[in-house]
């Protein structure tokens, strides 16, 4: 199957720092990829360049068969690249439920109507139900909980019905519990939707994903399944330590 | 709504010219105060050359009217697309830039648009500015006296306030309270700030295009102050009192702060200082203005 | 002495002194007579439009709040040099505070702006702005204008350059508005018409921080006077940036009134203005005005400039006017022709007033700042006698 | 024109002259902005101050050249206080939020001033030794502005040198970073705040007494001199040393010589060769690297 999205050489320099060097991996639809690594190994930069906020300096990204290295990170979205961030980047003065409809009427091309289009109340309560916040649809998102936000921040971009979803790092913050929920729902939600996982905790990348890609100081030190990836000797020495370990 | 326009049948029947004019002169900078709390109350765009728009729609409605004379439709007409065409070469230079660039790329645009009146004698009069104006009217009705200008006003500010009520309300509404909350997730959920905040511009531009064609017939003048940048930062101070964020606000800015300055400086020098006080002490203790307070006492 | 320290203390005093003159119960008697100006209270024109009170309350407490037995009432509005307040204000003085009078205005756009509201409300003006249309285009039935127009200075001192210095190259220097135009047009016309030479034309954007482009452009023009027209700050810089760049003395330095004004310039450029050539209808040394300017002096505040003056000369012709009418100066078509029939005896000198358009016709002088115990004076040198603006032949 | 070389010079010098003015007026305005992020619109009330103290001093024949620190010492006091209350407070709002606290506060600082001094223009008695002037070819070029020029770049390099190479401006920058690591050291960041508001209203304060010499000083002054220098650091770009040079050169050298070349138009020049430079640098000269992201 020809992958939906592919990295091939990706550089990116700061000044004499090399935040990336070199990278490319490919991700085929529907399959989950997760991205570890220590700090510093360069994944949030990754993750804003094949999301178009940043250039790379050398390599290029493609995505369903075309290279997307000019588009603007909005067209990038429109093509069905979407993604989150480190930190909850929610609306604080709006509902969660407006929140949502935010992604959901972009999704249906009526986010920029004055007359006419729906208002995407509804898909968007849909959603809600679904991750269990139903109740709280019609809260402040500043006034809800940290776990609370996290969910209505990651909730957003699978509202695009994107092909490939981006997450940074969707379950700092939560507890095991909540973060095993979150991507239960990210999981049930787009069965089609091909993930690229960024996440601190290990267990969670390992569960969670087919296919494992691991970094280290701006390069690909191995890539493979879950389980080679847990045997693999270096991987344990530049990042696992010892199983479990973060 | 029916309150409203019973108000303001009771004011035109019982009140006197000078107040009659004095309200529709709040009415039209009140359009103004609520067109500039698109762009700085739900889009966060701080603008300091609002003015240039309010006043632009002015001068070129003045200009249209010793013309063509002074039909309401035309200028009306005339003021609204003066409005949307300075709202677009203002969105067009300024929208890439944020925050701080923002204030000073409005602030040098307006200001040159004041240079441009302030010179341009021939057309705009010069620093004389432009008088012996023809007066308002529609089809065969002169609509020259203080009571007719009210009952002029009074439509244009509850549709503009329509008007915006509706456009906050909508999807593009919605989505300028994101770009202001959140510009980096609207562009990552494929939104295109520019798009956003430019639409906004233009409505804000129309808005205040409208009232601006007005003001002329309201003073039987307009001059250079009425684009230049102390005008528009009088606009942000009345926005302020007001309430940022609550359309309506924007009326009782207006009152508050020409009625300050009508009515006290008669008897103190000091008014400046009650007008700077008055604008710090919201800051302060309202930041949602007057109209945020009111709705917090509601509540 | 350019420090306001002492005078401080005196304002401080003064305000004192003011506050008890307008707490003093009014002496109830016939309907008193309402008077609204308007002038800038703050603003660019502050200082000018405090003057400009100034001077018509001290001829209210010389005339003992009376004007022909009849009490007087002045309600002073703040216009804030903007022409929208001002109109605000007018309506306000004329619809609310219902005055019998109405006077004042320093900024001509205001003036300006003021001339078809108070024509359509028939409210009787004394319009204090100095544009030349409102003695022409814009002059009304309902305006009396008991100061100058602007060409009255412009063109005296086109004649006065011709007499002193005939053949000399002028270069003109002056803001970029309305009034500059005026003064340095009505100089070029009135002085080419008279055989004159005009060099280089220079304008600056009104509030210039900085002259120094503006003088080393000047200095290396090499003219053999310069003629100009700055006010307030403006006229401030340019004089000492004048003197800074050394063309003090260099260049002979011809202005209007305004740029070497008396109360407004001159304290604050000290020596800078010394030599200094200016046309103006009001000079602290014109014998017209010598009662005015000891009573002046008696309050504390130093020389009298333009706009001290030009209040007090409006309320002279009020007063005049109030006398002349019976008491009644509303009866306006009765109070003009008294007006018109024979000149008022003001500060500003013998003022017939032009029945054409209303407008005074004044003496202009040449005054010349020279050091008189330290201070700068405008010292009359020589004086236009009766100058008509055209009006509406221009 | 006979002697063009240095008519040539003298309006450059003119224009460097200029530049300073801005260029110190405009450190004050940008070094609470790029180190705490924080827009103050009072800064030209800070300026306004300094110039009447200066004035009053050089008025009082105490040694002159103690009227610079003196308007420091007045208008750091100003800063001082303020920062108490209510500045504090305001650090960490939106800029929005601040301009509005700081230009209503400006609004009251005009009128106790005006309110206090009063509407008259004042200029200072410059002493003898700055009364001068030299010639360059045959033009004349005033000792005082190369005075101007001569303080501009001391104070512009000290604090240059303060900000960029002690250990106390190391603490800053850090605290501007990560203010809670700083505190981990032991560090009050609140004190190190104090500490650069009083820095950045004194330097108002000392350009105005600098420029009182070319600008005077009168009601209104204030905000003439606050635009400038938001102008100057907006175009230098913000939050950087480099950046506010650079924006006071640029500024200078554009107002002056849209003065010079084209006179009747100079302002609509200028301005838009300063709008056109933005649109072109959308973040300033020198663009400070992205905060966010």
């Amino acid at each position: 199957m020809t992958p939906i999205l592919a990295l091939n050489g990706i550089t990116k320099r700061f000044g004499a720092f090399t935040a990336l060097d070199d990278v490319g991996f490919t991700i085929r639809p529907g399959e989950a990829v997760g991205l570890i690594g220590p700090n510093g190994a360069g994944k949030t930069t990754l993750f804003n360049i094949i999301t178009g906020f940043l250039r790379a300096d050398a390599g290029s990204v493609r995505f369903a068969d075309r290279t997307i290295d000019t588009v603007a990170p909005a067209r990038r979205v429109a093509l069905g690249l979407a993604r989150t961030f480190q930190t909850a980047m929610v609306f604080p003065g709006l509902t969660a439920r407006e929140n949502i409809a935010m992604a959901v009427r972009r999704r249906a091309g009526d986010g920029l109507r004055w007359f006419g289009g729906a208002s995407g109340t509804d898909a968007a309560s849909r959603l809600l139900d679904d991750a269990g916040l139903a109740h709280r649809a019609d809260t402040l998102l500043r006034d809800m909980s940290h776990g609370e936000r996290r969910i209505v921040d990651a909730l957003m971009p699978l509202a695009l019905s994107p092909r490939v979803l981006l997450l940074d790092e969707p379950t700092a913050g939560l507890t095991r519990a909540e973060g095993e929920r979150l991507l239960d729902i990210l999981r049930r939600q787009h069965a089609g939707t091909a993930l690229l996982l960024v996440a601190h905790d290990v267990d969670i990348v390992l569960g969670h994903c087919d296919r494992v890609v691991v970094m280290e100081l701006g390069r690909v030190i191995r890539i493979g399944t879950p389980a080679e990836v847990r045997d693999d000797a270096e991987v344990r020495r530049a990042y696992l330590g010892s199983p479990g370990g973060c | 709504m029916i309150r409203v326009i019973a108000a303001a049948a009771v004011v035109a029947l019982f009140a006197d010219d000078y107040l009659l004019r004095f309200l529709a002169e709040i009415l039209l900078f009140g359009v103004a105060v609520m067109s500039l709390d698109i762009l700085i109350g739900f889009g966060g765009l701080m603008s300091l050359g609002h003015a240039a728009l309010f006043g632009g729609a002015a001068y070129a409605a003045a200009i249209v009217a010793r013309q063509w004379g002074g039909d309401l439709v035309l200028m009306l007409g005339t003021g609204m697309a003066t409005g949307l065409v300075l709202a677009a070469v203002m969105g067009v230079v300024v929208l890439r830039s944020g925050q701080l660039f923002l204030l000073i790329m409005t602030l040098l645009l307006a200001q040159m648009l004041w240079e441009v009146a302030f010179h341009w004698r021939d057309v705009t009069g010069g620093a004389d500015g432009l008088r012996g104006l023809p007066a308002l009217s529609l089809g065969p009705w002169a609509l020259s006296g203080a009571r007719a200008l009210f009952l002029v006003a009074v439509p244009l500010a509850v549709v503009a306030f329509l008007v915006a009520r509706s456009f906050i309300a909508a999807p593009i509404g919605r989505a300028l309270v994101g770009t202001r909350e959140e510009p980096i997730r609207m562009t990552a959920l494929g939104y295109s700030l520019f798009a956003v905040r430019f639409r906004a511009m233009m409505v804000a531009g129309a808005m205040a295009g409208a009232a601006g064609a007005l003001l002329p017939f309201v003073n039987q003048y307009v001059g250079p102050q009425s684009v230049h940048w102390t005008l528009s930062a009088t606009l942000v101070i009345m926005l302020v009192i007001g309430g940022i964020g609550s359309l309506w606000g924007g009326f009782i800015g207006s009152a508050v702060y020409l009625g300050i300055q009508t009515y006290l400086s008669a008897y103190t020098d000091r008014w400046q200082l009650l007008v700077g006080l008055v604008f710090v002490l919201t800051v302060l203790l309202l930041p949602n203005g007057v109209a945020g307070g009111v709705r917090r006492w509601r509540s | 002495m350019k420090l306001p320290h002492q005078r401080l203390t005196r304002r401080l005093a003064l305000g004192g002194l003011a506050a008890t003159t307008l707490a003093a119960p009014a002496r109830a008697q016939a309907r008193p007579l309402k008077i609204g100006m308007i002038t800038s209270l703050s603003g660019p024109f502050a200082a000018l439009g405090e003057s400009m009170r100034g001077g018509m309350r001290l001829l209210l407490t010389q005339s003992g709040e009376r004007f022909a037995d009849r009490p007087v009432e002045l309600i002073v509005e703040d216009d804030q040099a903007r022409p929208d307040d001002g109109v605000r204000k007018a309506r306000k003085l004329i619809g609310q505070d219902r005055v019998d009078l109405l006077c004042g205005v320093i900024h001509s756009g205001v003036a300006l702006a003021l001339r078809d509201v108070v024509t359509e409300a028939r409210m009787p003006t004394f319009l204090l702005g100095s544009a030349n249309d409102l003695a022409r285009r814009a002059a009304s039935p309902f305006i009396l204008r008991p100061t100058k127009t602007n060409w009255m200075l412009g063109s005296t001192a086109a004649q006065r350059t011709h007499q002193t210095h005939p053949g000399a190259r002028v270069v003109t220097a002056a803001s970029d508005y309305a009034a500059g135009r005026e003064f340095v047009g009505d100089f070029a016309t009135t002085y080419q018409g008279l055989g004159g030479r005009i060099g280089r034309q220079f304008w600056t954007p009104l509030g210039t921080p900085d002259f120094g482009p503006l003088l080393t452009a000047i200095a290396a023009e090499r003219p053999d006077s310069v003629y100009v027209f700055f006010a307030g700050s403006d006229a401030v810089r340019f004089l000492r940036q004048w003197k800074e760049y050394r063309l003090a003395g260099r260049i002979r330095l011809m202005a209007t009134g305004a740029c070497f004004d008396q109360e407004d310039v001159l304290p604050a450029v000290g020596d800078a203005a010394l030599g200094g050539i200016n046309t103006f209808h009001q000079s602290p040394t014109a014998p017209s005005s010598a009662a005015f300017v000891e009573a002046w002096g008696a309050t504390g505040k130093g020389l009298p400039g333009e706009f001290s003056t030009t209040g007090y000369v409006c309320g002279q012709v009020i007063r005049t006017a109030t006398e002349r009418s019976g008491g009644n100066p509303t009866d306006w078509p009765r109070t003009q022709q008294a007006l018109f029939d024979a000149p008022v005896e003001t500060a500003f000198g013998r003022m017939p007033f032009d029945p054409r358009n209303g407008q005074a016709i004044l003496d202009i002088h040449v005054n010349e700042v020279r050091a008189v115990d330290g201070a700068m004076v405008n010292t009359v040198v020589y004086t236009f006698p009766q100058i008509r603006d055209p009006g509406p032949d221009a | 024109m006979p002697d063009a070389l240095g008519y040539g010079a003298v309006q450059t010098l003119n224009a460097l002259s200029f530049s300073a003015l801005l260029l110190l007026n405009g450190l004050g305005l940008s070094v609470v902005l790029s180190l705490m992020n924080f827009v103050n619109l009072a800064h030209g009330s800070f300026f306004l101050l300094g110039s009447y103290v200066a004035i009053f001093w050089l008025g009082s024949g105490a040694p002159w050249w103690l009227a610079f620190p003196a308007a420091f010492l007045a208008a750091g006091l100003a800063g001082l206080l303020l920062d108490r209350f209510p500045f504090r407070r305001f650090y960490a709002r939106p800029h929005l939020m601040q301009v509005l606290l700081t230009y209503g506060l400006s609004l009251i600082f005009a009128d106790l001033m005006r309110w206090g001094i009063g509407a008259q223009i004042l200029t200072p008695e410059l002493p003898d030794m700055l009364k001068g002037v030299v010639f360059i070819g045959d033009m004349p070029f005033p000792i005082f502005r190369l005075f101007l020029i001569g303080a501009g770049t001391v104070l512009g390099l000290a604090l240059w040198l303060l900000l960029d190479r002690t250990i106390w401006g190391a603490v800053l920058r850090a605290a501007v970073t990560d203010r809670g690591i700083v505190e981990t050291l032991g560090i009050d960041t609140r004190r190190v705040f104090t500490v650069v508001l009083v820095l950045s209203a004194g330097l108002g304060g000392l350009s105005g007494a600098l420029g009182a010499g070319m600008l005077a000083a009168y009601p209104g002054l204030d905000e003439e001199v606050l635009l400038l220098a938001l102008v100057t650091v907006v175009v230098g770009g913000l939050g950087s040393f480099g950046g506010s040079v650079a924006g006071a050169l640029v500024v200078g050298f554009t107002l002056t010589f849209s003065k010079v070349w084209l006179p009747e138009f100079a302002n609509l020049a200028a301005f838009g060769a300063l709008v056109l430079l933005l649109l072109v640098r959308p973040a300033g000269i020198v663009a400070p690297a992205l905060r966010r992201l």
